[in-house]
């Protein structure tokens, strides 16, 4: 049995099972949930701040950090844990937080420690600074490097750069992950945002209302959510319900509306079964033309109305109307050469494999 | 003036100031951070040599530490000297009688510390103790200063227990407070008013060091 | 002698403490002899009395441990010389506990002796006891070599609960502190020759703004009187000077 | 038993408690919010009753409050009664003395207040005042639970200032401190211990239940 | 003159003059900054919770609030202010923390606007939660009710969705938007998130270094930054340094490394000033046929080689070398039907108006 970090916690809202393989090459796993899912509330339950219920167990690569009779004491874990307040110490200095848990180090390689730990957080300009001084994402980076610093054999993260601009936070997921490469510290990174989810993750669990929905890897949890609260957690932008009408050679042809879309996949479902087709905005694409030649793989074609364009960062959010209600993300760029406005007739072309379907109960 | 007795006061205050910190804080912790329900009881024992009269108090310390008393006979035979009557015996009484002023602050202000800085602490490898030495004492200055000041403050002015304790004894026992006393037993009231402002001024200004020393860098009011 | 009708009511007596053992029967027989009129007896060192009394304190009589508080009030203009009476003079003893090295029936010289550690007397700045046991030492010629036996009490009683705690081994105290239950009991005294120390006439006072006039005087009068004075005697005090009456 | 004086050491410590509280409060926190430098004066002096030996304290207050001096005498045509030697006297003193005891624990739990939320206060329209009731002092009850347990368990035991401004007038200013002190005085030990048991199993159910109610919801260490 | 907030604030890093008109039709100013710039200083001088230093001044309406010898307490500014780390009473109820500053109203109509702040806030639901236990994203929410509930004369929100999850975070800001809109109370806003600046804002006030770089509308700031620094704060994928070459009927020829490249403006510039060529990704298309027909504006074609490609949240992020490396954002679509592997040569197409030019010192 590789080794893992295994947790089954139960404690308020929290009814978890989870086993996280410990593997140096694949080191983070990002915990993806709505406010209030109980992220946080897992993170300190494997961490030993919160004691959870009776029953639960937490294991780290064999040994029993919480089980019944057992309770190994925090410090005892040697986890690092970037609390999302921060947590800071305010009487120490920025060097002096970030130096805490580097007791038993020797003064200078205890520097040195530093130095590169702040520096791997974008908070090396920060050392001098007063820490009750700090800005919120300065805070934020310096908690990083606290946690960064000892090099604990797991590191917990909660949310470690929703502070921050978007450039800081583009530089530093790239180098966090880098770093966690390098040092094969197995992690487990809480996000609300899915391009740093991708950018950090090599898998990721979805926790709604305190369960496990789904682990797996990113991009197949986004298109592929296991279940329609996962599908909500990962915001997918179309999930529309249906039935399926026919299954063969793995396809599906199912009803949306008044349109039979074909889908790839299917298993275990059965002609008539209530289905949720979730289709992500950007896998729409709108054509006005007739349709494109060399296809992969089979094409649904739905004709339908552009109700409203709106910018939605870097693209464009377009609602269509399709008999069902559907949203596009469509380049600026496709914007301007298909005018897209509302009122203009398209036709939204989504492939087979964009189509994931989830039974509904 | 007497100038012995002021000295004599002034070491006693600071003796007991220091064995109250360095006793007090450790209690303080423990009492601050235990969950164990009973410890609201060693919380109020630690008060209650308040409630006596400190004459009184002074009285069964007396016997305490008489040679009558095992705890008396084992320090006699240990060091060859008794305790009453001298300057150990009255400075364990005033450790006794000051406690509750060193312990409450101390226990007040330790608990007010931040929670999440002591699971930060602990998450990072530190044990119990070294979270109160590192994070809970630094962040408790204004608790230390108060535990401090009532404590030295008190000791100077301290009467009932070192008179009952002490014996009176110049350069050993006699303190400012009693030389005083007896300064306004005697109707010698314009040395009893002499000696009085001296002890007033010189403690303004510890009093006034110390708070201006804890408050340096220190929180203040927002402009509302 | 006064009209009974001023009797009535409650007398407030400031007590010197080192009085307090002979004052409980002197209170119950007197209540008995006046009936309608009861004692609120406050214990207390005789010049804190002084002290609360030039401050205004509602006290009827003042009974002092020495003659001089009195004679400071009325100098002070806050009494009459016609209103301080003698009602006794107090006796000097040595007391040891039982187990103490020291001998009691020795007297002062004895406390000379190396077995003796500590010797309590009270504080002879302020405490009459103190004065008269500090001249009492001198005479005995012994004044030099237990000067630094000496632990100070700050009143009487304090000084024999030194002796008593087994802290110090000897005390020189009052005889009526020697007589109490719990002294006679747990040691032994013996009296140091009143002629060796000033004599330690207690006189009293009665306050003009006495709210009870009449029951304070009753209560003066009745110290003097023969039942009285067998009551102080009987727990250790001598009469007072004869015509030391105003 | 003097159940007389019992009752009364009680009235005067709950009373001086509850003015203390209300005194200390606003003190306490224009001490602890004040930007001044000079408030730690003030700091210093809220402490300097505590240097004087109580009975000079006592005696200096029974000068301030006795029939000679103006004050004295302004309550005396006020009331028609006198300051000195009665209740009143009694609880003006012991809210002197106890001062410290309650204003320095206030100002040290005041001062620990989160300043941020302060400044949420101020934002949402709220005066100094409206803070300190709203989110200063329920944020400080451990602050209060000290003061108020120092101040009562200190008059409770409180002597030498009582003795010399109520002296020792059974019903009126005997308080059962000095009803012990004249037990061990008089050599009635027994009599002394048994009182001093009443009133240290009673002050140890008031201090329980103080710091019982305190505790209820309050902060406890991480389990590290 | 229209009804403005005028504040020339300095303190610290901060050196700044803004003029926010106090409009109830577009009622919200979104300020974008690095972390550290001082947008948290501006706003607490804004509040009054800071003392800018002399010569500051802060005019709200035409009434000074902190002038020379002028300092209207914070609690008379009857502003509302969401705090970056929240800073809700602890010992309060979540109802009581809303209701905090709605002294004055009688208890009815107390408890109506307490309720209606939450549910505004997306927090009805934990009404009656102990405030302690609220989650990160929980106590986020209750602090925007809060700050609401009054309805204040001016709101500064300090990242007032930043611990939310995407899809709460969507509804919230829309629905945020619509109140705002509804009771035309001004607000300032930070934010880091783009997405986040667009649907909120009218208008953004872009700090960088404590100095107001631009002021303009959202997308206007986004696609065509004033100075460099502007440009990175908005995270501009492609800054690319050329040198002028022609000028012309509003156009203008850039040399950026071998390239001649079209952009349109350029007023003020002269043939061989230094710039900077600003490009969004999403502005860049890729073309592997010839060029496209229907172009409603001159087109720049530079021949490129894909390097890499990798998912970026909805888009997939495009590494292209072309003399000078460009990053594009392509759909998923793109990504397929043009076969984007490393290596593969394309076409980015830029159209003039997408290239912005910045005069670079
Ligand atoms: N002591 C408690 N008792 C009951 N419920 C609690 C307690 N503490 C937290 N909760 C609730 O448990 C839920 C999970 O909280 P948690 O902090 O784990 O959420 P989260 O997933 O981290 O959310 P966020 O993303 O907002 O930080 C929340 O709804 C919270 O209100
Ligand atoms: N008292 C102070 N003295 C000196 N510098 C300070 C002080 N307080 C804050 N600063 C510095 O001022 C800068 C601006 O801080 P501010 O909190 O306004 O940043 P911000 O723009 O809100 O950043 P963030 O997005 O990270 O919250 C920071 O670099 C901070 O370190
Ligand atoms: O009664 Mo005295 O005057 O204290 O010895
Ligand atoms: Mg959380
Ligand atoms: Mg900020």
């Amino acid at each position: 049995m590789a080794a893992a970090l295994n947790a089954r916690v139960r404690r308020r809202v929290l009814d978890a099972d989870l086993r996280v393989p410990l593997t140096p090459e694949s080191p983070v796993t990002v915990l993806f949930g709505p406010s209030g899912s109980g992220k946080t509330t897992l993170l300190r339950c494997v961490a030993g701040l919160d004691r959870p219920d009776s029953g639960s167990r937490v294991e780290f690569d064999g040994s029993p950090w919480t089980a019944p009779g057992t309770h190994l004491p925090t410090r005892r874990r040697k986890v690092g844990y970037l609390f999302q307040d921060h947590a800071l110490f305010p009487h120490l200095s920025v060097a002096g937080n970030v130096g805490y848990g580097l007791h038993g180090l020797a003064r200078r390689e205890r520097a040195d420690r530093v130095a590169e730990a702040l520096s791997s957080a974008g908070a090396a300009h920060l050392r001098d600074t007063p820490t009750r001084r700090l800005s919120g994402g300065e805070a934020q980076r310096v908690a990083l490097a606290r946690a960064l610093a000892p090099r604990p054999r797991l590191l917990l993260l909660d949310e470690p750069l929703s502070a921050l601009d978007s450039p800081t936070r583009a530089k530093l997921r790239t180098e966090l992950r880098a770093i966690l490469l390098r040092l094969g510290i197995p992690t487990v990174v809480v996000t609300h945002d899915r391009v740093e989810a991708l950018a950090l993750g090599d898998r990721i669990v979805v926790l709604v209302g305190g369960r496990v929905h789904q682990m797996d890897s990113v991009e197949h949890v986004f298109s592929r959510p296991a279940t329609a609260q996962a599908a909500a957690a990962v915001d997918v932008e179309n999930v529309i319900p249906g039935h399926v009408r026919e299954l063969s050679e793995g396809l599906a042809r199912v009803l949306l509306g008044r349109h039979l879309v074909t889908a790839v996949g299917g298993h275990g479902l059965t002609p008539g079964d209530p289905v949720l087709a979730c289709i992500r905005a950007e896998d729409i694409a709108l054509e006005t033309g007739p349709a494109g030649g060399h296809a992969a793989s089979p094409r649904n074609h739905l004709p339908a109305t552009v109700s409203a364009v709106a910018p939605d960062g870097p693209l464009q959010r377009v609602d269509l109307d399709a008999g069902v209600p559907l949203v596009a993300f469509v380049t600026r760029h496709a914007r301007d050469d298909l005018e897209l406005v509302p009122g203009r007739q398209v036709t939204a072309a989504i492939k087979a494999p964009a189509v994931h379907l989830i039974p509904r109960p | 003036m007497d100038w012995q007795a002021i000295a004599l006061s002034v070491r006693l205050a600071l003796a007991t100031t220091a064995i109250l910190l360095v006793v007090g804080v450790p209690l303080a912790a423990w009492l601050a951070f235990s969950r164990r329900r009973w410890t609201v009881v060693v919380e109020a024992i630690v008060a209650l040599p308040l409630v006596l009269p400190p004459t009184v108090l002074g009285f069964y310390l007396l016997v305490a530490l008489g040679d009558r008393s095992p705890v008396g006979r084992w320090w006699s035979e240990l060091t060859g000297s008794p305790l009453a009557f001298t300057f150990n015996g009255l400075l364990l009484a005033s450790v006794v009688y000051s406690l509750p002023f060193a312990v409450q602050p101390l226990m007040t202000s330790f608990a007010g510390v931040d929670r999440r800085l002591l699971e930060a602490s602990a998450v990072l490898g530190r044990t119990t103790a070294g979270t109160v030495l590192r994070v809970v004492l630094p962040l408790s200055r204004p608790g230390v200063a108060t535990a401090a000041v009532l404590t030295f403050a008190h000791t100077i002015g301290e009467f009932g227990v070192v008179l009952m304790v002490g014996g009176n004894i110049p350069g050993e026992t006699r303190t400012v407070a009693i030389a005083i006393y007896d300064s306004v037993q005697a109707f010698e009231y314009a040395a009893a008013g002499r000696t009085s402002l001296v002890l007033l001024l010189f403690s303004l200004v510890v009093l006034v060091s110390t708070y201006a020393l804890q408050r340096k860098g220190g929180p203040a009011w927002p402009r509302p | 002698g006064s009209e009974a009708a001023g009797s009535e009511g409650e007398v407030r007596v400031a007590v010197a403490s080192n009085l307090k053992f002979a004052m409980a029967d002197i209170v119950a027989e007197f209540e008995d002899a006046h009936p309608g009129t009861t004692v609120a007896a406050s214990y207390g060192s005789s010049g804190a009395f002084v002290q609360q009394i030039s401050n205004g304190a509602p006290f009827d009589v003042f009974l002092s441990a020495d003659t001089g508080y009195p004679e400071d009030l009325v100098q002070d203009g806050l009494a009459d010389t016609g209103d301080v009476f003698g009602y006794a003079a107090g006796r000097l003893v040595v007391w040891a506990a039982a187990d103490s090295p020291a001998d009691p029936s020795g007297g002062l010289p004895a406390l000379a002796d190396d077995a003796v550690g500590t010797v309590a007397i009270a504080n002879p700045e302020h405490a009459p006891y103190g004065t008269a046991a500090q001249a009492a030492l001198e005479s005995a010629g012994v004044a030099d070599d237990i000067e630094d036996k000496l632990v100070l009490g700050e009143n009487i009683a304090q000084t024999a609960e030194f002796a008593q705690s087994g802290n110090a081994d000897a005390a020189v105290v009052a005889l009526s502190l020697a007589l109490s239950p719990s002294m006679s009991a747990s040691g032994e005294h013996s009296e140091v020759p009143p002629g060796s120390y000033p004599r330690l006439d207690q006189s009293g006072v009665v306050l003009p703004d006495s709210a009870n006039p009449g029951g304070a005087r009753d209560l003066a009068g009745f110290l003097r009187s023969e039942d009285g004075q067998a009551i102080l005697e009987e727990h250790g005090f001598a009469p007072p000077e004869p015509g030391e009456e105003g």
